[in-house]
């Protein structure tokens, strides 16, 4: 193999530009944190610059989970891409459908049932719960808590048995229906995810000794990878990322959707935007999101047997029983299922997701194919601000960095 | 509450009096402009310096290319339009700014939107995957490269025109593998 | 005198044995399919970027001597506090005794001297 | 399973202690498959699971999640893998030592699953020689340790140590005349070619 000289082939000449005026300081080795490795959660590229252990360039290149959703939409049509919704952020599939309903609930001012907007509050609380779990769990992991790993993903199969329960399936469950949802919560289902609250309580005080207070954990993560309130502002951080810098700013407060008004919760806000405060920012805000899954399901309580989906026959299917029988309801499937029209106009809706303000901007031309959906990724921005946050810090921080940051890449590349 | 679209444009009607825009309806309660291809950069600097926008949301672009809407009468079917969304925290509002593009072919004289990177350094990358999906350029904008594609790839995807399934898709992949499997290709 | 040494060397033979029949066994009855792809350089499945021969920062070499200081004064310590009784024994644990606390004082000195000049920190 | 068992019976005339070492050397690596995770999407997030403490992988040998090619004999490729990425699937696939496998965890890298759209590879065997494709999506954890127990019976069938004693290629032949293995019907998949190393497409056009 006469090929392999000129690989390992020494090159007298890269030893040329060493840096001449600072002995001490070695050259930059350019560094590849790949597409595929353990610390980027995904697959993301970081093009690393390092001088020794400390990073001077940073250059994240995304794309790599590019699978060209916002074509997609354009030849599904609004009614079928919920399912690609469910695929946006994996981790909390539920909230990415309920962000598209809502978005398409306000372009067609489509009335939700009060029942429905609790059932939804309620199941974006639990996926917010389970993202964060995810989120805290693997950077952990990361830093060297392994244990943590396994604690956040019992509670997290916990969760998944509440929502396999109630959906039929544990992720991407696609539940959500432009008006509504796709079918009632069980009684006993009510019970039994009001029994999980209590232990998951219980289990995050437990965590708060393990984590919180550990001096490792509080050395790798305060005074790294901070930014200012200016600063995150200026990047377009939103969500747990803007509130760990001190901006006490939640879509669900400020501009409350889905009955949001009506529960009671904290916005939990950091002070120094460093890594440590982003994780007690998440940390609070688990404990928020069980209390408003209570008080969710003491409202389901006094709502039961109400309405969970819309009447409107426009864009909303009707009940199998009565298509089988009535003529116009055959109709009105047949119509909903060709080509479900939105009105024309173009509508913008942010929820508040686990990683920041997850947007839908759709436009609609009044005609079957959807003239464009584009999805606003907090994700793209928590990656867009690595650079600020690791340049001219240790290489090993990055991870740290990394883990609070907190992104999806299928929804940074959709 | 967010405040109401009236209350928006009360607040904005003397940081917009003098620059040159037109309110259009929306159904979603979002205060809209419509700015012209050059006049939309001074719009959007006195949102930012006198408004308050804090947070810059979206920049995308809409291909409105075979739609059947009868398009603005002013804008001499023009096919492309980009769209800024801005928020502000402090007065918790939002307004949509957008303006149509003269070019409709990627590299052509007016098919580019002046960059709002300096105001907003969030909005770098909302800009190149612009650039990426429909060709728009940003002038002003250093470092305007692909975001999402390989950087050798050559079409714009989300342009109507473009066939859904891509044309030949595994191109680039296949010059790479054949590319690698040279004896000078290898690592070097 | 020899005879005391006989566990050890059949342990290390043994030791050895396994060592060397494991590289054998799997050297030849492995089989080889080595070609150009296999053999590149892992870089997160990149093409391997820039040169790997690169002049090194001056700090890994100073974490690296510091180490092997206090490793070795750690080696001495476990030496002395393995005989510390036989030393006390004989009558001259005491000797012995400030002879160590000697040897620690002098590098506890070194080490305070490295932390006061920085060569703890890694950004100089 | 009809094709597994077929093949079973078809080599159950070796001789004894070639067949012994044999069943030895598998027995080891099916109960040690590292694998090297290739999670790409929301598969991986059910790859994670599959690690976690419910439906625990190690009961399978398999928690050693590598994420070095180096150290990896099992590579899962979990998610929708895109053109772009795909240069990197193959790069790690080729960075493996042999004996490696490939289980192809959910419908994205199957066969490209819902996304047909201009960025996404129509199934991970376009580009890699697949031994197990596990459907759903993402497939339940326990879907994916079905996945791995065929892989396991899979691996039992090899004769890697008889494969250094004889040459293989007449048996192969008389396999395929008596249809005991059927060629892969679809040329377009290109064969894994070991001597390569790399699935040339010259071959197939």
């Amino acid at each position: 193999m006469t090929l392999q000289k000129d690989i390992f082939e020494y090159r007298a000449g890269a030893m040329g530009e060493l840096d001449p005026d600072d002995p001490l300081s070695g050259q930059l080795v350019e560094l590849n944190v790949g597409p595929s490795h353990p610390a980027t959660h995904g697959v993301l590229r970081l093009k690393v610059m390092a001088d020794g252990e400390i990073m001077r360039e940073v250059e994240p290149v995304v794309g790599y989970l590019h699978r060209g959703k916002e074509k997609t939409c354009e030849s599904l049509g609004w009614r079928k891409f919920f399912v690609h919704t469910d695929r946006l952020d994996y981790l909390q599939p539920l909230l990415n459908n309920c962000g598209y309903a809502m978005a398409l609930e306000k372009l067609a001012h489509l009335e939700v049932p009060e029942r429905a907007q609790i059932i939804r509050v309620l199941l974006m609380e639990t996926s917010r719960i389970m993202s964060h779990l995810i989120a805290i769990g693997v950077s952990a992991m990361d830093l060297g808590a392994i244990s943590m790993f396994f604690f956040t993903f019992d509670q997290r199969e916990k969760a998944y048995d509440l929502i396999d329960g109630y959906t039929g399936h544990r992720m991407n469950n696609t539940y959500i229906r432009m008006g509504g949802v796709y079918a009632d919560i069980e009684p006993e289902l009510e019970e039994q995810w009001a029994g999980y609250f209590e232990q998951f309580l219980a289990d995050i005080d437990q965590w708060e000794e393990l984590l919180t207070g550990n001096r490792i954990w509080y050395e790798r993560n305060r005074g790294i990878a901070a930014m200012t309130r200016e600063q995150a502002l200026a990047w377009g951080m939103t969500g747990p990322n803007l509130r760990g810098s001190g901006v006490e700013y939640d879509i669900r407060k400020a501009e409350p959707y889905s009955g949001y008004e009506d529960y009671d919760f904290e916005v939990a806000v950091g002070t120094l935007g460093d890594a440590y405060d982003r994780y007690l920012v998440r940390i609070e805000e688990l404990r928020q999101s069980a209390r408003i899954c209570k008080q969710a399901l003491a409202r389901l309580k006094d709502t039961r047997g109400g309405e969970f989906l819309a009447e409107d026959r426009r864009y909303v299917l009707p009940p199998h029983g009565d298509v089988q029988s009535s003529m116009e309801e055959l109709i009105h499937q047949f119509k909903i299922v060709t080509d479900m029209r939105l009105p024309r106009g173009e509508a913008y809706m942010g929820v508040e997701s686990s990683k920041g303000e997850l947007g839908f901007y759709i436009a609609s031309d009044g005609t079957a194919k959807p003239l464009r959906c584009h999805m606003r990724a907090p994700s793209l921005l928590n990656i867009q601000v690595l650079p600020l946050l690791t340049e001219g810090q240790l290489l090993s921080d990055m991870v740290a960095a990394i883990g609070s940051a907190d992104f999806v890449m299928g929804e940074c590349d959709r | 509450m967010s405040r109401s679209l009236e209350a928006t444009r009360e607040r904005l009607a003397p940081i917009l009096a003098g620059l040159d825009h037109k309110e259009e309806e929306s159904r979603d309660g979002m205060l809209t402009l419509r700015a012209p291809q050059d006049g939309v950069r001074a719009v959007l600097a006195g949102l930012h310096a006198k408004a308050g926008y804090e947070l810059c949301t979206i920049v995308t672009a809409v291909d409105h290319d075979e739609a059947p809407t009868p398009r603005p009468q002013d804008t001499g079917g023009a096919r492309f339009e980009v769209v800024w969304q801005l928020h502000s925290i402090t007065s918790n509002d939002r307004v949509r700014v957008k303006c149509w593009l003269a070019g409709e072919e990627p590299g052509e004289a007016g098919f580019s939107a002046p960059t709002v990177m300096d105001l907003w350094p969030g909005a770098a990358y909302f800009e190149r995957e612009c650039f990426d999906m429909f060709g728009i350029g940003f002038d002003g904008h250093e470092g305007l490269k692909r975001l999402m594609m390989p950087d050798a790839y050559e079409y714009y995807p989300l342009r109507k025109e473009f066939p859904h399934g891509g044309i030949e898709p595994d191109r680039l992949y296949k010059a790479w593998d054949k590319q690698r499997r040279q004896p000078s290709g290898g690592t070097a | 005198m020899l005879s005391e040494y006989v566990p050890i060397l059949i342990l290390f033979g043994v030791v050895l044995a396994f060592v060397v029949a494991a590289l054998l066994v799997s050297d030849l009855a492995g089989r080889k399919r080595s070609n150009l792809e296999k053999e590149s350089a892992y870089e997160c499945g990149m093409d391997a970027v820039g040169n790997a021969r690169v002049r090194i920062s001056i700090h890994y070499y100073l974490v690296a001597v510091l180490f092997i200081l206090f490793d070795v004064e750690a080696l001495f310590l476990v030496l002395w506090a393995v005989n510390a009784k036989t030393f006390t024994a004989a009558g001259i644990g005491g000797l012995v005794f400030a002879e160590i606390v000697a040897f620690v004082v002098v590098l506890g000195l070194t080490l305070a001297y490295v932390w006061r000049k920085g060569g703890l920190e890694w950004d100089r | 399973m009809g094709s597994l068992e077929t093949v079973q019976g078809a080599l159950e005339n070796e001789g004894f202690l070639a067949t012994r070492l044999d069943a030895f050397v598998n027995w080891g690596r099916k109960n040690s498959l590292w694998p090297m995770p290739l999670g790409l999407s929301c598969c991986g997030i059910e790859m994670m699971a599959l690690v976690g403490p419910r439906y625990d992988i190690a009961r399978f040998g398999a928690e050693a999640m590598r994420f070095s090619p180096r150290q990896a004999d099992l590579m899962i490729v979990a998610g929708t893998l895109t053109w772009k990425m795909a240069e990197v699937a193959r790069t790690i696939y080729d960075q493996m030592p042999d004996p490696k496998w490939v289980i192809s965890m959910g419908v994205c890298s199957s066969t490209g699953g819902m996304y047909d759209s201009y960025s996404v590879v129509q199934g991970v065997d376009s580009i890699l020689p697949v031994d197990v494709y596990v459907p759903g999506c993402p497939p339940r954890p326990d879907a994916v340790l079905d996945g791995l127990m065929k892989l396991q019976k899979k691996i039992e069938l090899e004769r890697p140590v008889q494969a250094l004693f004889k040459d293989r290629t007449a048996d192969n032949e008389w396999l395929e005349g008596h249809g005991k293995i059927q060629k892969q019907p679809n040329d377009s998949v290109p064969q894994y070619d070991p001597s390569v190393g790399v699935a040339s497409d010259e071959e197939n056009g």
